[in-house]
């Protein structure tokens, strides 16, 4: 009775390009990949008929059919293998976790397996374990995860997380070209936001993996981000502005493993920076590239690097508590301000 | 092996309606009370989704349509001693447990009197007092929980069962698996309620397990099943009577699986395209748990028309009562977000750090 | 439900010591063959013992001793394009897929000729040609990956089957769960090898289980199961024959359990305080299945003492030439650490930061 | 058959105090807590009749019985799913990873319900996850992990990681009388190793989580550290000593939360610190404290704050790799010198 399906509900096929939101460009990466090369399949909860919780993988399985569109059982564990195992027969999966949040459950075989499969015995695993992250949208504890720190310390995993419909369709492909396992984190929040539709070419492009992106240059101050904070930090640079303050926004695209160059060269241009991220502080990325900057450009800083971010608890659901808990524009602009009397 | 069917679903006799077993020795008070929490579960998510509808919730909301007398029937079963661990669509269990109507209010409107205090979601929440271990997310891991609660219990010489609830769907993951299982080995008095309602989100539950029955899953932790027909309150209560004495007798885990179906979507924003034609309709008409069980008080004579449509009204004022309750809770002060990660006597408060003060 | 006896461990007959069955079409140049691998990975394992005690393994030595018909039997039954992801206990099963020793002895030497180059131990590799896909330490783990390897090749349309061994212990992991339902949802032709050796570690299989066979675990995965004498290396041939032809023609995923013995520690280090008296005695005199398998050859005049000598010499002649090739290997070069984390012409290798050098 | 014991083993319960290496520390720890609190439990894979991997826990099991050392199934996730139920019960579990590398199996439920209990409701989980950590031992992939870094950015974990038989011993105890979730691990190379036997007191006593221990004073440099690195960093100020480099060594003891006071009071006396750890360096908990030194100390340093960790790989396991990935006095001292020419 079940199998049947109710309505003709039939998904259109994205469009070659256009203007598009995140999650569009996403879904339009994916299923060019598909188009292009057999090898590429899709695999998570509910992903087929349902076309995933926020639709990414709509229409994919109306498209290309069950054996490359496989709606799984609840075993995140069992995606990660399956996803590891079926890279190793040299096909590429992408995987869905329904939430990011749901990661904890495959961190084992990520860790264990997929970071490790090629330094062990030279097999490549190239395959993408993407999802919804971030915070900010009343979510709660266990839906509104940053997952990017579980995964730094562990040699073998690259990680992109996108912030803008270009890029993200331009990183999903080379995420599903690349011949190593991709994390790719989508911030939720951006997913359909219509301050980001932008327009698409029509030609294929990637975007590679490693390498920032300059979204607003500056003379007076980085602030070294990504994903939704990119947003808060242009909104500050703005108010900023009205200030006198001129400040280069970078957004890192690949946290892992992420542009020291593009970095460098703008602190070494700026000589103050600011790393703003969504994760709780401590403990988080901003350490990490931080850290960095203090090491390897100690002689450009005329400051320190400061970093904003989200407070050490875990993501509260009620708005006034996440908005005290996530890193304000006005936490940066204050931050900025600071910095920049120094 | 030891799969009980005695309380399973059953075809009505020559197309008469469903009801209720009658194989039970519930009284009239008990009878009445488990209508009554019946109409309770239904009637607070229905305002729950006004609530939504008005943007008042903040998160989405789960619904049980449908389902209802499984939550209750079991939960109704246990003393206020046992614990239970709910799904998101298991209200009813929770409600049966003592929570009030007022708590799950305030827990959805992210209120400052929610017993989260706002830091959590919907059932997201716990009471020790009443056995109330709230859920989190993630599927499955409430299962080991329970394992080590019901493993306490034993170190303190306390006569309690434990009661986790899962679904077709979580019953997939590797967390049920071990936490059953360690149970098991350990003959502790864990009762599972297997949820066979169809669905888990779209996922059929074909896509989840090639068994025909999740109480085959018993067999491979080497403890007895029931299957019981989840649409009839009273066989729900039966089967968890049955199972909480044997487990509290010794006997180990159990589990019992009930056979119930998800009419809503997973949550309030799914189209449900993946449902066939037709389906819902068919269970609305022929196996609503609380028609089936307004006609078996009828048939039976416990109560009249009038009777049951008194409870109703007194549940109608039991939730409009807290639900103006919980609407008049404060929004919580932001700066509460920094506090009780750990015990703050001990690690202050994650306050917002003032940028450069010193 | 469905699970074989037909090959199960069965009692001698009055006294009489135990052989093996002799219900198989088995040739005598494949049982010659059969004796070879089970000698050469006895052997095999006795000089890793030795390199052990000279210090030249550089991490710990797990033996196999008194189990090594399941792993070979069952893997002889495969076709070269069929894959198996074994336990470290099932080194028979990888010489059999044409893993040579030396590759063994380097590997456990953390010799730079190792398949791994030195970065990985023991079994701790793989071979996409010959279907082997080594183990990592984390118990479970293998059973997704190899559900994997059979989704892809079912994109591939290749008729293959996927042979994952687990231990009586490793089956109380998520990941084994999460993998095996995945697979039996799927119909994939994985082929789980469940190893019943009395222990994980020191943990008898009582305290893992609930279940008296590990077969009755096959029910909830809604898969066919068979239980077979693991040291009668001719029954695990016929089972693992059965299941892979069911599993290719499209049968699903099948669980075949071995009841075996392991006679040694978990590792070189343990001492097996943990044991009964008398138990490993007991195993050694009448049940080992090296023995065992002897006297059926010479029963049933497959071959005289003198062949089986020949043979035996034979393997002795591959061991000391791989040995000595593995011994002759040199250490890896220290940088070498910092390479084919990733595909190195896309990310430089990681090598030690020289401190400040800009 | 099989569960009849073969010898008539029965292993001496521990001293109270006395010259004692790690190992023992811990065990007399625990051994204690369980005489002092019948509440405290311990739980895992062969700590009863084997008392252990490592016997940590040998001889609990003839003292207390199955009751409160519990052998489990192969089941991380169902050890600390465990621990949690017991601890909200109001139990004290003391939870075994029988290598700290299989903590992945158990993070999902560490990081979602044991992290978030009491910020959700109020539910404090006093639990103990300890276990067997850390390289140099020629263990390979799977058997050498340093963990902290999976659980930084999750408020509501406490780490704490011993490095002499006196804090092993009072940190044990502080961790199983505190009233939140620890994470405890035991750097495996120290276990027995003799240069750090020491006499402990007959008296209970415990060290309090959170607190720093200057190992060493100097004026020129700080190395800030833990663990096994402790070693490491005391035997390369032996060698800077000879080149009139004074150095000083902090033992952090606790890495969450780590001690910010310490760490800023002997860089504002040195002026110059090196952060020294075993894990690979991208990632790795270095990063947290190196950034924060940088923020907090900013004016008070006199050069970049310097990491000195391993290389971002596998542990590998072959000894000529494994040295290299590790950081070693070599290393240590090379950037020390370094730094201490800025
Ligand atoms: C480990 C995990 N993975 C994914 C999800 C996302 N998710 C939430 S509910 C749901 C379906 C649950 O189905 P089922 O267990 O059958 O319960 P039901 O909703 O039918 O009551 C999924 C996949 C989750 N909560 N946890
Ligand atoms: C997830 C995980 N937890 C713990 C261990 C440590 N460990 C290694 S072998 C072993 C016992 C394995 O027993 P079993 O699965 O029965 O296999 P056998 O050794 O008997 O072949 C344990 C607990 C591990 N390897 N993986
Ligand atoms: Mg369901
Ligand atoms: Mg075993």
């Amino acid at each position: 009775m079940s199998t049947a399906v109710k309505k003709e509900h039939k998904s259109a096929p994205p469009e070659r390009g256009g203007p598009a939101t995140l999650v569009e460009a996403i879904r339009q990466g994916i299923w060019e990949e598909m188009e292009r090369d057999p090898t590429v399949f899709v695999i998570g909860e509910d992903v087929g008929t349902y076309g995933g919780a926020f639709k990414v993988t709509d229409g994919l399985l109306d498209q290309f059919g069950r054996e490359r569109v496989i709606d799984t059982p609840i075993s995140e564990g069992a995606i990660v293998g399956a996803a590891c195992g079926a890279a190793l027969m040299g096909m590429r999966p992408v995987a869905e976790f329904q939430f990011i949040d749901f990661i904890s459950a495959g961190f084992d075989l990520l860790t264990n397996y997929a970071a490790k499969c090629r330094y062990r015995w030279g097999a490549g695993l190239p395959a993408v374990f993407r999802g919804p992250c971030g915070s900010g949208v009343r979510s709660g504890p266990f839906h509104s995860l940053n997952a990017e720190s579980f995964f730094l310390n562990t040699a073998g995993l690259k990680i992109v997380e996108p912030s803008t419909p270009y890029d993200a369709k331009g990183l999903i492909k080379a995420a599903i070209r690349d011949p190593d396992p991709v994390l790719y984190f989508e911030h939720k929040k951006l997913y359909r936001l219509p301050r980001l539709r932008e327009e698409l070419p029509a030609e294929d492009y990637i975007v590679e993996i490693g390498k920032a992106r300059t979204v607003r240059e500056g003379r007076d101050l980085s602030i070294i981000t990504f994903g939704a904070m990119v947003l808060t930090a242009l909104d500050a640079a703005e108010e900023l502005e009205k200030e006198g303050l001129d400040i280069e926004v970078i957004d890192l695209r690949t946290l892992a493993p992420f542009d020291k160059a593009a970095i460098e060269a703008s602190v070494k241009k700026t000589n103050k920076a600011i790393v703003l991220h969504e994760a709780s502080r401590t403990g988080g990325i901003g350490g990490e590239i931080a850290a960095t900057i203090a090491e390897e450009a100690f002689e450009w800083l005329d400051g320190p690097v400061l970093r904003v971010a989200s407070i050490d608890t875990p993501v509260p659901y009620s708005p006034p508590l996440e908005d005290y808990y996530l890193p304000q524009i006005k936490d940066v602009v204050d931050a900025a301000r600071k910095l920049a009397a120094y | 092996m030891r799969i009980s069917t005695k309380f399973a679903p059953r075809k009505a006799d020559d197309g008469k309606p469903l009801t209720c077993t009658t194989d039970t020795d519930l009284k009239r008070e008990q009878l009445l009370d488990l209508y009554r929490y019946l109409k309770l579960t239904r009637l607070v998510e229905e305002r729950l989704v006004n609530l939504y509808r008005q943007t008042k919730v903040v998160g989405g909301v789960f619904r049980s349509l449908g389902q209802e007398a499984t939550a209750v029937g079991t939960a109704y079963a246990l003393g206020q001693q046992d614990f239970i661990t709910p799904l998101i669509r298991d209200l009813g269990a929770v409600l049966v447990k003592g929570i009030r109507p007022r708590d799950v209010f305030a827990q959805y409107m992210a209120k400052a009197w929610g017993p989260s205090g706002g830091r959590d979601l919907n059932i997201h929440f716990g009471d020790m007092e009443r056995g109330f271990i709230g859920p989190i997310s993630h599927l499955g891991d409430m299962i080991p929980v329970m394992t080590g609660i019901l493993l306490g219990a034993r170190m303190q010489n306390k006569s309690i069962v434990g009661v986790a609830y899962i679904g077709d769907g979580g019953m997939s993951t590797g967390a049920f698996h071990e936490g059953l299982n360690f149970a098991a080995v350990q003959r502790l008095p864990l009762i599972i309620v297997a949820e066979y309602n169809h669905y888990a989100y779209s996922t059929p539950t074909s896509l989840q397990t090639a068994c025909r029955d999740l109480a085959e899953k018993a067999v491979g932790y080497g403890i007895p099943a029931t299957i019981v027909d989840g649409n009839d309150v009273v066989a729900c209560y039966e089967v968890m009577k049955q199972a909480a004495d044997f487990a509290r007798r010794g006997g180990g885990a159990v589990l019992i699986e009930a056979k119930t179906y998800r009419r809503k979507g997973h949550a309030e924003h799914d189209d449900q395209r993946y449902v066939a034609d037709g389906e819902i309709e068919w269970w609305e008409k022929n196996n609503d748990p609380i028609d089936r069980f307004e006609r078996y008080l009828l048939d039976q004579k416990v109560a009249n028309q009038e009777k049951l449509d008194e409870i109703t009204a007194g549940v109608i004022r039991e939730i409009d009562e807290d639900c103006d309750w919980a609407e008049s809770s404060p929004m919580p002060q932001p700066e509460e977000a920094a506090y009780r990660v750990f015990d703050n006597e001990i690690v202050p408060p994650s306050l917002r750090p003032k940028v450069l003060e010193n």
